[in-house]
């Protein structure tokens, strides 16, 4: 791609970009959010039109004004917004478009499903093909995502952050399948913000800044920082303020149950304690009753069996942010505010002072370096990362008592998560939130990213099937924590049978 | 959508303007009406004089506009609100058996009563869907029809049996006093208080919706119900019933004018599908309210200038809908030509309104 | 109460007056499936009724009524898909208008050809046809197997669509496309054409219905719809968008008015409108003990592509 | 009412007698509506007057059509419908110079005039010949929409038939429309299932399914009649309608205009068109006449005289009631 220029009113959002990969090759495409990853990407597969571009694929002239052409130049992406249809099954979804699929004639749900083992046997990649896709959580859905573009079998298979709602194992097995790809002589670009991921797993890389095409490099030939430092322009990693010890207890859950919609239990006896000052980290691969435990514990959901006992102000995180987080046809100021309706501040009697709240809201957008025109900017238009930062801003002030956060730095640049983690810190801190001196919070994290949860929280549970299992200080290690998170079991099956073996 | 699609668009716009516009014109020589004279008379009996556009246009604009309201909060609020009519036929139904029976007090005590009932028992005959939407998650688009056909069958027992004429002969109420009847604004013109009432409507319901807490959380709703129950931290079901209320009662509260400005007994057969006819005439406003205000007068005198063509250019009734239609048809191509020339950027796959049947 | 009156002739008389409604409704769900909420199917009706009647008239053939009912069904519903897809304008205001239209220049047209003070005219009917063994079952044989051909038609096309919409991948693109059109779109669906298409059977099943009721009551007047599409539209919600509940419950509004009329003539002194009321409040009645969220298309009468501002 | 009399005479010199209809339904309905329409062409053929019709669609702009019309010089408006009565008042004090008719209206004042159309009377003939013709004593009527001179004409149908014989069983079925005709037919279906074997109506174009039925259920060899209504139908179905109870109004509608043009119009009083004028009538069906026995015949005429000359008391609901004015 040559000279790839667009622009969304009056900003660019992309000028003169170029960008080259080649058969057989993994390519990381990087930068910070609302760099433009995501647009190039979609102009690519004739989601966007771009005001200018001129693209060869296989060395010969392509205009892709449509997703149709995409397809025909052998273009598939996974997209960060996931493009999936939640009232079908996921067996649907993998059918729709397929090539497999001829037109108009019976469904091939046989060789489909057939298609779908063999890749489960090949890549460990698998999602029960006949739930309903709105049934299935932010992780199975993003398998959905996956297994359709690798079902279409493209030559260009683009991936815009596949791997933000991943467990650590499915991460690993993704980048193994870039490697039989990229092996097969496909072309595959990977957007992702985890440059530890760009590192190992990519060939050549891609950094955008700002539109603009700002380096071109190996993994060989540059580190975590290196690039990092490209991307922001600074350096990051500093140090975060160390908590305090913990205060008053702030969640108590005892024996709480909850159950799905199907009669199936979601949650099983779950006992939790959270104090003031501290981070209750929970880890899991997605989909075993997450989804439950954080509805309750941010009081939306009343549970179906124990006690629960909650403060007041509690700020929460989902992991749907489209869905749930936020209100694309609403614009920043509007998304902020559904955070603020009971806040007397924002209010004059029943009436809500906008301009009180908009300036409130212009202060946001630069303290959390939101990329957007303005507070007016429809939130649907802000890239993926941008929209994440919306919902941070608008929870951190909420969240006098608690923060509930589920995956809360998906889709953050580096620099972005930094800052969220600073933020989360000081909710930790006494008096230091900037305007308010309330008592400090408590926060606990729910994430798939174990990196997250080892190097934030100050206790550790996993969640497995609906069961919360403490983990204790003496054995916390990757290894360890991975078996629970995917086993359940303490102790791994082998030395089980060897301890039976002694007597 | 690239630029080239949208000035086709204009394009494709534009030559429907000028089709149904000619379309009209020939389909009335055929029949051998002359479309200048018809547009004339359209014209002249809409918008001829300002007797005439108070007296009819306003007039007849007055249950558009608020009816028109109701099913704005309705649908801003994402809620499908198809019952109108049947709202409107319980707020008439109320409105009369009061407006009967506080004959002997004074104006300011009556009228304010009758308007209140009307509204109440709009809201009330909301209330329904709304209970059958929360509790059995049943959609309100089918229940709403449903009731709108069950309130006009009310209608013609409640003037053949309760509420009968003295006479317990014709099926209609007896009149309602003179004291619980709406003053004339304008001498001369037929223009009523009713008139006043719905601007005011229209001011309170923009106010309430732009300035409020929960207007802001109903327009929320609208958007999106997940992520207002989730980050609004709000009752959806309250919302909900506060929406099917305030919109079936403004319903209710265009039976209780007209009953109080114009026809003063209940008859049946009151509305001509205003409960319909006042959707188009909130979509045509973009869910709007001060836009209600225009679209609603502008059907109102689509409809003045109708029975003008009847009387005046000798057209025959079943001339007159089609016209309408052609003439709706046309402003909706106008209406887009308008979007295009106005617009300033177009935003990508954005779902506006959800619709949960 | 049914001493008088066999419970055959009762549900005989609940297949008859379901019938139009079920034609109508079938189209109209494919039309909805699509995001499409075409609220001018009534003008489709008597555009169809209409047009049956006239070609009826000129062959006598009660064939040939029904093939131009369909096509002047289609031919208001394509007016609809002009301005729906060519112009983006909004569905409920368009079905408002070609309502009106429908109803509007049928009048003129009838009037145009019968004088202004209407005149009748009487067309070859409907008449009930017997399929040879099957009518020979019990109760169930004269009710269901010895109808005019318009209930045959919708014996085939209730399996006919459910095979389409759930077995094919025509119809797999089609229900995507009225759930999300981006999402369809991206797997390189035709959004636009799918929807035409779909207009275009609502419209024609919608004007085979009119024909219908044109050749079944032997003649034409204006305005005969009688509002049919409206409850088509309850119809469709009521049977889910599936073509076999849809049916169901079409045939469970005509059992409710055949009711109607079979209490009121039981000479009942309860006041009538309540006998007219019957219909609607047992719908409702039944819709209450119809319990899980009925799910509409998620697209269902958005624009597409979506307006801007 | 001299003042009202002498205004309307000397107006009726002018050159421009115009004269205005309202109808609340489509005039071609074959029916009651275009009856009306052929009214006043009839009026404008004949005294060459000008007319103007307008269907209106809610009581709520009936003030304003009338008002409409009155204001531009129509001294004659037509309100073809009971439902026009207060409307009509109202109008009638601000215009004292036009003249109102109200068809089958109940309120009359100087200038507004009740045309009261006595069809039960032609009906309670019908109902004679009915339970003459019934084999199985059980007889049908279907109605439209449930209004005074709808029910009238029915408890005039049903009196003639117990007249003759007290036994017949009267079954009735509203459809709550004047034009649905798939209702209509229903309920006559339905009536017939029941029993019923001669079958009468009071809907306008809707009626078409009334004959349907019968039409169909004589073709399954049942012994069914149906009778026409408002207007001389026996050729709308000639093999099934023994006759029908009919009612002039065109000629009604002329009559008043000529009075009108005369400056004879009744002044505070209702004007009645019904047997003695011979606006209302049972009028049989010349083809199946031969149904009829010769006494049956003889009867209805005996029944006619009867009902002229006031030997026979036809039942009549609706009254009369004077609006403002002075006698
Ligand atoms: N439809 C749109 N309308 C207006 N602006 C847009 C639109 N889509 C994207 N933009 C803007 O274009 C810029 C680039 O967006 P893009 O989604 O490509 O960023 P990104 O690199 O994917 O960021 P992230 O890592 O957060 O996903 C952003 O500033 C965004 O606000
Ligand atoms: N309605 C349903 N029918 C069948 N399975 C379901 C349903 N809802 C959820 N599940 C499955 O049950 C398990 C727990 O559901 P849940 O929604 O809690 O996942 P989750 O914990 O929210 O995962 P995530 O954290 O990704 O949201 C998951 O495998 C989920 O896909
Ligand atoms: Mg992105
Ligand atoms: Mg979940």
């Amino acid at each position: 791609m040559e000279k790839v220029s667009k622009k969304f009113g009056g900003k660019s959002a992309l000028d003169d970009v170029g960008f080259t990969s080649f058969p057989g090759e993994v390519h990381s495409l990087v930068g910070e959010n609302g760099a433009g990853k995501t647009t190039l990407m979609r102009v690519l597969s004739g989601l966007v039109v771009p005001d200018s571009a001129n693209i060869r694929i296989r060395g010969e002239e392509t205009t892709i004004a449509t997703p149709m052409d995409a397809r025909g130049a052998g273009v598939g992406m996974v997209h960060q917004n996931f493009l999936l249809i939640p009232a079908h099954t996921v067996l649907e979804n993998l059918c729709l478009g397929n090539r497999f699929v001829g037109q108009g004639h019976v469904l091939p749900y046989g060789d489909v499903r057939q298609k779908l083992q063999e890749l489960r046997d090949k890549t460990g990649l698998w999602v029960e093909e006949d739930r309903f896709v709105e049934d299935l959580s932010i992780g199975e859905r993003q398998k959905v995502e996956i297994l359709k573009l690798l079902l279409r079998e493209p030559e260009i298979l683009i991936f815009d952050e596949p791997t933000s709602v991943l467990a650590p194992q499915e991460v690993a097995n993704l980048m193994s399948i870039f490697r039989r790809l990229a092996l097969d002589g496909k072309t595959v670009i990977f957007i992702t913000h985890k440059l530890n991921e760009v590192i190992e797993a990519s060939d050549r890389i891609t950094v955008l800044k700002q539109g603009k095409v700002v380096c071109r490099t190996i993994p060989e030939a540059t580190d975590v920082q290196g690039l990092s430092k490209v991307m922001i322009g600074e350096d990051v990693g500093a140090s975060l303020a160390k908590t305090q010890a913990p205060g008053s207890t702030v969640v108590r859950l005892t024996s709480t149950k909850a159950i799905g919609v199907h009669g199936e239990e979601k949650l099983v006896d779950v006992n939790l304690v959270v104090r003031r000052g501290e981070v209750v980290g929970i880890a899991g691969v997605e989909g075993n009753g997450q989804q439950e435990l954080v509805e309750i514990l941010s009081g939306l959901r009343r549970p179906d069996g124990g006690t629960v006992s909650l403060p007041r102000q509690i700020g929460f995180i989902p992991d749907d942010r489209g869905g749930k987080a936020l209100i694309g046809s609403f614009n920043i100021s509007e998304n902020v505010a559904l955070g603020l309706v009971g806040d007397s501040r924002f209010r004059w009697g029943p009436a809500m002072l906008w301009s009180k709240i908009n300036q409130y809201v212009k202060d946001l957008i630069v303290r959390y370096g939101i990329r957007a025109e303005s507070y007016q900017q429809k939130v649907d238009e802000l890239s993926g990362g941008n929209q994440q930062k919306v919902v941070l801003a608008r929870e951190l002030k909420r969240s006098k008592d608690l923060l509930v956060a589920r995956n809360p730095t998906q889709g953050l640049d580096v620099k972005a998560s930094e800052f969220f983690y600073q933020q989360m810190m000081e909710l930790l801190v006494d008096g230091s939130r900037s305007e308010s001196t309330g008592p400090r919070a408590g926060v606990v994290l729910i994430s798939s990213d174990l990196e997250e949860i080892l190097s934030f929280a100050d206790e550790i549970y996993v969640i497995y099937n609906g069961e919360l299992l403490k983990v204790n200080k003496a054995d916390v290690s990757r290894e360890f924590i991975g078996r629970l998170m995917l086993t359940g079991r303490r102790t791994d099956v082998l030395s089980v049978k060897s301890d039976h073996c002694y007597d | 959508m690239t630029n080239r699609d949208s000035w086709i668009a204009l394009a494709v716009s534009l030559s429907a303007l000028l089709l149904t516009a000619l379309l009209t014109a020939a389909a009335l020589a055929l029949g051998g009406y002359s479309p200048l004279v018809v547009l004339q008379s359209l014209l002249e009996g809409s918008f001829g004089s300002l007797d005439i556009f108070f007296g009819v246009t306003l007039v007849r604009a007055i249950p558009l506009v608020v009816i028109g309201l109701a099913v704005t909060v309705a649908f801003k609020s994402g809620v499908w609100n198809i019952g109108a009519e049947g709202q409107f036929y319980a707020g008439s139904m109320a409105g009369v058996w009061v407006g009967l029976s506080v004959g002997d007090y004074p104006s300011f005590f009556s009228v304010p009563l009758v308007f209140l009932s009307a509204a109440a028992a709009g809201a009330i005959w909301a209330l329904l869907p709304a209970l059958m939407k929360i509790r059995l998650g049943v959609g309100e688009v089918v229940t709403t029809i449903l009731m709108n056909f069950v309130a006009i069958h009310l209608v013609s027992y409640v003037v053949r049996w309760p509420l009968q004429e003295s006479r317990g002969v014709f099926p209609n109420t007896d009149l309602i006093d003179e004291s619980v009847r709406l003053p004339i604004i304008i001498p001369g013109t037929g223009l009523h208080l009713g008139f006043v009432v719905a601007v005011i409507c229209v001011v309170g319901l923009s106010i309430f919706f732009n300035n409020t807490g929960m207007g802001f959380q109903l327009r929320a709703m609208g958007g999106s119900k997940e992520a207002t129950r989730v980050s609004g931290r709000a009752r959806i079901p309250m919302l909900l019933i506060v929406t099917f209320l305030l919109s079936g009662s403004l319903a209710g509260l265009a039976g209780g004018i007209e009953i109080t400005g114009r026809t003063f007994a209940l008859y049946e057969g009151m509305s001509p599908g205003w409960g319909y006819t006042a959707i188009a005439v909130a979509l045509l406003a973009d869910l709007n309210f001060i836009a209600v205000l225009v679209t609603g007068i502008f059907f109102g005198a689509l409809e003045g200038g109708a029975g003008a063509m009847q009387r005046e250019a000798g057209i025959p009734a079943a001339w007159v809908s089609g016209i309408e239609a052609l003439v709706l048809l046309s402003v909706l191509a106008s209406d887009r030509i308008l979007r295009r020339l106005l617009r300033s950027k177009k935003k990508y796959d954005v779902k506006e309104r959800e619709l949960d049947v | 109460m049914f001493e008088s009156f066999s419970i055959v002739l009762f549900l005989e008389a609940a297949i008859r007056l379901a019938v139009p409604l079920a034609v109508v409704a079938l189209g109209e769900s494919i039309t909805e499936r699509s995001g499409v909420l075409n609220i001018g199917i009534e003008g489709s009706i008597i555009a169809g009724a209409l047009c049956g009647a006239l070609a009826a008239m000129e062959w006598s053939s009660i064939l040939l009524g029904m093939v131009f009912g369909a096509i002047g069904g289609g031919l208001v519903a394509m007016v609809f898909a002009i301005f729906v897809l060519g112009l983006n304008s909004d569905q409920i205001i368009t079905g408002t208008a070609t309502t009106l239209a429908g109803l509007g220049f049928t009048g003129v047209i009838y009037q145009a050809r019968f004088g202004t003070t209407g005149s009748v005219i009487t067309l070859p009917v409907l008449k009930s046809l017997e399929v040879p063994f099957l009518r020979d079952i019990p109760i169930l044989g004269p009710i269901f197997f010895q109808q005019s051909i318009t209930v045959y038609f919708v014996y085939f096309l209730v399996p006919a669509l459910w095979y389409f919409l759930f077995k094919t991948s025509w119809g797999l693109e089609l229900r995507s496309v009225g759930e999300d059109p981006a999402v369809a779109e991206e797997a390189g669906i035709r959004v636009l054409f799918v929807r035409f298409l779909a207009i275009l059977f609502g419209g024609l099943s919608a004007g085979l219905a009119g024909a219908h009721l044109a050749l079944d009551s032997g003649t034409f007047i204006e305005n005969m719809s009688g509002g049919r599409g409206f409850i088509a539209i309850a119809v469709v919600v009521l049977g889910r968008w599936n073509p076999v509940p849809i049916v169901g419950a079409a045939m469970f509004f005509g059992a409710a008015s055949a009711l109607q009329f079979l209490l009121q003539s039981s000479g009942s002194n309860l006041p009538f409108p309540f006998f007219l009321m019957l219909p609607y409040v047992l719908t409702l009645i039944a819709l209450s003990g119809w319990f899980g969220r009925t799910k509409a298309p998620g697209s269902l009468a958005l624009p597409w592509p979506p307006k801007s501002g | 009412g001299d003042r009202n009399d002498e205004s309307t005479s000397s107006e009726s010199q002018s050159s421009d007698f115009r004269v205005a209809l309202l109808t609340s339904g489509p005039v071609s309905d074959a029916g009651w509506h275009g009856s009306a329409y052929e009214g006043i062409k009839l009026i404008e053929q004949t005294l060459d007057a000008k007319i103007s019709h307008q269907q209106t669609n809610t009581p709520a702009e009936f003030d304003e059509v009338l008002r409409a019309y009155a204001s531009s010089n129509y001294k004659l408006i037509f309100a073809h419908g009971f439902e026009y009565q207060d409307a009509a008042i109202r109008v009638g004090e601000q215009f004292p110079e036009v003249t109102i008719i109200v068809s089958s209206g109940g309120r009359f004042s100087d200038n507004v005039i009740p045309l009261i159309f006595e069809l039960e009377e032609g009906s309670y003939m019908a109902g004679v010949v009915a339970s003459r013709m019934t084999k199985t004593e059980t007889i049908g009527m279907v109605g439209g929409v449930a209004i005074p001179p709808a029910e009238a004409t029915f408890t005039g149908f049903e009196a003639g038939a117990l007249s003759v014989n007290p036994d017949v069983e009267v079954l009735v079925s509203w459809i709550g429309s004047w034009d649905d005709v798939a209702m209509a037919k229903e309920a006559a279906t339905t009536l017939i299932r029941r029993g019923a074997d001669v079958l009468i109506h009071n809907t306008d174009a809707a009626s078409f399914g009334v004959f349907q039925a019968v039409r169909e259920a004589r073709a399954l060899g049942e012994e069914v009649w149906a009778m026409g209504m408002n207007r001389n139908q026996n050729d709308v179905a000639p093999e099934v309608i023994l006759g029908s109870a009919i009612i002039r109004i065109p000629e009604a509608f002329l009559q008043l205009a000529i009075l009108w043009t005369e400056g004879k119009m009744p002044s505070g009083e209702a004007y009645y068109a019904g047997g003695q004028s011979g606006a209302a009538d049972y009028v049989v069906n010349p083809g199946l006449a031969g149904k009829y026995q010769p006494e049956l015949m003889a009867e209805i005429d005996s029944v006619r005289l009867g009902i002229i000359n006031g030997l026979i008391s036809v039942p009549r609901i609706g009254f009369l009631e004077r609006v403002g004015g002075s006698f």
